[in-house]
């Protein structure tokens, strides 16, 4: 690259998305730099994907705990130290973020603490200082979405930076509002540990983008839990008063309203691209109405040396999509032939059971015109699953009809997100059912449940009956 | 693209092909080892052995008229990029 | 087939092998028959897979909750009804060989009561009744070997099967003869419900099979917990005296002996195939001086209408072999083209860690003639496994230096076994590093550890230094 530049590559953001494409740009050789104007990891490492999940262990390791009465073990009173529950919590954000830190040293990844603003296409500020780059990668993420007439206060009214903070004792009463991913892993979360929770959803289906039958799998399982559901409903606005706070619920369908009171409650209504601050508009680069600043299938914005990743580029807004972006856009950098390209990206809902998928949902296939065949295998035919006393839900695979191409799998059930492994793959590779069924899985696993409707689309899983 | 010659055998005697290509192969009576496979490391997939077995067949849709087919011509690649 | 036989296919045992078999011939159309003189399930539903799959969750939510005092919740006094747990665990079993049983009827295999024996090549003699089959497939599966001087009573000196009726208390004192994947798993059951466990095991490391990394890393996480290792060691013989057995062992190597007392010892050195009773030789059926019936890939024995799957047929004795040798024969006796071709079979030892591989060891590679690479990536860097409080252990990926081709996958860590899903079916479509690395992954996963080792690789994983 040109001598004339500060950088080779200057990443705006040090999110998932940001600190992959620093690393695999100095890994390729790049003098490369990453601002960062809070703290490395971005949402996900700080308050997204890895705090939840420990709180979800935390609440399972509750309901596992209960569970095991049933095989004779039994405990004398159970104690949360909820002050103790966060602190390890943090812990773990902090070795993780810490590491991070580590890898941009040792990688020569120069770190630029404060906003980045774009002064010109080649030149950003970076607090008082300003730096030349010949090529920029914006991953400047998102922020939560705000819902009027519920002014987030992170203590009674949360948004999910709020949530993670667990008060003590955990509130009596808690709404969701919004049944999507975060909504109900918060539920999860929540409801092990001893709140009544309430989702609220707008929209007819919790999970958009899930596929419908695990939708209606995953949804049962939750409300056999004790989680409420309502769907066609939303929160119009919220009084904070010594009782709780009141908020007026709307059932969207009939325009009926009722108010009802509760200690906590959670607004998890989407995500909004981040672009405040970041001056683009001097660079050149294309902002749409909504906010996001998209890319072509190199990363590239409208602007060819300035690319454009994860959350703010475009939905969904998850963290291996940004992490994958952000080594095609260093990729592409360094000179590479990369690409984002991925046939799929899976989706989680890390809560118990999972929700997790990959691929095409059977009416998505459908709406694309393909003639699709479906296998279903439930965990309660698994053997494994009883051992793990988790046998709600299946294992759905989407099959287009006459070449038993896979184009989706959708899984409810006990560590369904590491099953995702096997079905990303094979979606990847262009597997067919026969595939998946010809290859021999492990026994006793979870995973044997994937070959049994592979199996199942085949009208040949052994271990039900095939319609 | 040009035609896709079988991949020389590997030391291990192993031949690379997919599960599903596999069980057509025995289905067709299609000899493996002859089979051109379009994927990295020649990695047979159940179009290479479609084509493989489909060469020799008069009806089958030929780009051109070509000389008779011998049963260990190479198979044409598949158009779809893998 | 021809109506001169009572039956197309005689299935001989009702083990997963043999169950498997009986159930696809009957999809396929045939008319088949299941002899099984003990329980329908085999070993595998009976005294192997599932109830150790069931003790060993029941150990590791006794495990768990101890961990979760890291993130401040605590139990009173816990109290383990043995009773119950056995019962809970017979309970399992007794669904799931129900279960086996329901499938018979639905299917329409007629289930035969007894033990058969050959009488001629086409006729078998089960209980007083004699039938004919066109076909048929030995399933009888195998026993454990015994170890002379070591009298297996079932209650002070056990072999799997007795280990698995707990008794309350639990022995202070264990020994484990053998360090094998039953040993281990025993192991880790019986120490984490309250005893101190000995493994010893006569070669020069423990899991033979399993890559010698892995095993070094799973040896020191068992180490860690508590269970003592000593290899190169013999048990000679065992006295029972009131105060304990006592067992003389010999360190193989020195040649010296000690004696040592224990509450329980198991003696799990292996199995050899079972053929008591079947009268192979009246068929003209070959049986090996070691007792397997061994078959070709379509599993046929030297009589061509005489199939044999599972572990009479051949190592390695595992479950998921036997379901697969059963679905070929039952399709190559349908006409099909089925062959038992697979490039890999699993191996599991479902402790925690787990240990799981499939496909060759980095020294078999080796042994083949490969040039070989290596990734590895350890769980000690996963966001996921933090979060799960299960950090030992690894992903090893071995690969062929110049193709890229994956050849073999080894992990130790949490919920290995699920892994295997990816990367048995990475080995069987021929996929290469690249193609794990670039699918995709869930973040945050545990499978992404699959990917990072893939990464690996090529010295490219992001969240750990490459040398
Ligand atoms: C509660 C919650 C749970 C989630 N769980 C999951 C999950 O389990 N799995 C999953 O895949 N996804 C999950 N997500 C989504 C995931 O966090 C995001 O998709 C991911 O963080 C996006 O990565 P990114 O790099 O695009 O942006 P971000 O992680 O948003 O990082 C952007 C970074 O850029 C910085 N920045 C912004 N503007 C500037 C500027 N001008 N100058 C300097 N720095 C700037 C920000 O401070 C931030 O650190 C979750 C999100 C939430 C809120
Ligand atoms: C403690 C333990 C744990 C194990 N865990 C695992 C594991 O996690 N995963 C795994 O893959 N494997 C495991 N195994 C091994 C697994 O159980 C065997 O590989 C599997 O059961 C073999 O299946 P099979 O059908 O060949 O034979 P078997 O399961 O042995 O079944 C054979 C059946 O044939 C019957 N039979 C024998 N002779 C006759 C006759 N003449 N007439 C009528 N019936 C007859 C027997 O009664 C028996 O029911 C474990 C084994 C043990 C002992």
């Amino acid at each position: 690259m040109t001598k004339s530049f500060d950088f080779d590559v200057l990443v705006i953001g040090a999110g998932p998305g940001g600190y992959h494409a620093a690393i695999r740009a100095a890994q390729l050789g790049l003098k490369v730099a990453c601002a960062e104007r809070e703290a490395v990891g971005g949402v996900c490492l700080n308050v997204g994907c890895i705090p939840t999940k420990a709180l979800l262990h935390a609440g399972e390791t509750v309901a596992g705990a209960r569970h095991a009465a049933e095989f004779g073990l039994t405990f004398g009173e159970q104690k949360l130290d909820i002050a103790k529950l966060n602190g390890w919590k943090d812990g773990i954000v902090k070795k993780l973020t810490g590491g991070v830190g580590s890898l941009f040293k040792a990688n020569k990844v120069t770190h630029l603490q404060g906003q980045a603003s774009f002064v010109d296409d080649h030149t950003v500020k970076v607090g008082d200082k300003t730096y030349t780059a010949a090529n920029f990668i914006i991953a400047t993420g998102s922020d939560p979405a705000r819902l009027p007439g519920l002014d987030v206060d992170q203590d009674r009214i949360v948004d999910s930076t709020g949530a993670l903070v667990l008060p003590s004792p955990v509130p009596e009463r808690m709404l969701c509002v919004g049944g999507g991913v975060i909504g109900f892993e918060f539920a999860n979360i929540y409801t092990n540990l001893g709140s009544k929770v309430k989702v609220i959803e707008f929209l007819p289906n919790i999970i958009p983008g899930a596929d419908a039958d695990a939708v209606k799998a995953f949804q049962k399982a939750m409300e056999k839990q004790g989680v409420v559901v309502e769907v066609q409903t939303k929160a119009n606005k919220a009084e904070k008063k010594e009782d709780g706070v009141h908020v007026e619920l709307e059932n969207v369908k009939t325009g009926e309203k009722r108010t009802e009171v509760f200690d906590r409650v959670l607004v998890a209504v989407g995500r909004r691209p981040r672009t405040d601050g970041l001056n683009a508009q001097a660079a050149g680069v294309n902002v749409t109405d909504r906010g996001f600043i998209p890319a072509d299938k190199q990363q590239r914005t409208n602007v060819a040396h300035i690319y454009s990743i994860g959350d703010v580029a475009s939905n969904p807004m998850l963290a291996h999509k940004a992490m994958k972006e952000g080594l095609v856009a260093a990729e592409v950098i360094a000179g590479k032939p990369a690409a984002q390209d991925a046939v799929a990206i899976p989706g989680v809902v890390y809560t118990s059971p999972e929700l997790a998928w990959v691929g095409l949902t059977e009416q998505e296939a459908k709406d694309k015109g393909y003639e699709v065949k479906t296998g279903n295998f439930p965990f309660s035919a698994s053997g494994r699953a009883m051992t793990l006393q988790q046998t709600d839900g299946f294992v759905k695979m989407v099959v287009e009809k006459d070449t038993d191409l896979l184009l989706g799998v959708h899984i409810v059930g006990p560590h369904a997100s590491d099953m995702l492994g096997e079905a990303g793959l094979a979606l990847e590779m262009a597997a067919t059912a026969s595939d998946i069924a010809l290859t021999i899985h492990a026994h006793p696993t979870l995973g044997e449940s994937v070959l049994e409707a592979a199996e199942a689309v085949h009208k040949q899983a052994i271990h039900i009956m095939n319609r | 693209r040009g035609p896709v010659a079988a991949a020389p055998a590997r030391a291990d005697g192993r031949v690379l092909a997919v599960p599903a290509a596999r069980q057509l192969a025995r289905e067709l009576g299609v000899d493996l080892a002859a089979v051109g496979g379009s994927g990295p490391n020649g990695r047979i997939r159940v179009q290479d052995v479609l084509a493989h077995s489909e060469v020799g067949r008069p009806q089958a849709a030929a780009p051109a008229p070509a000389a008779p087919a011998v049963a260990q011509a190479p198979a044409p690649a598949p158009a779809a990029p893998q």
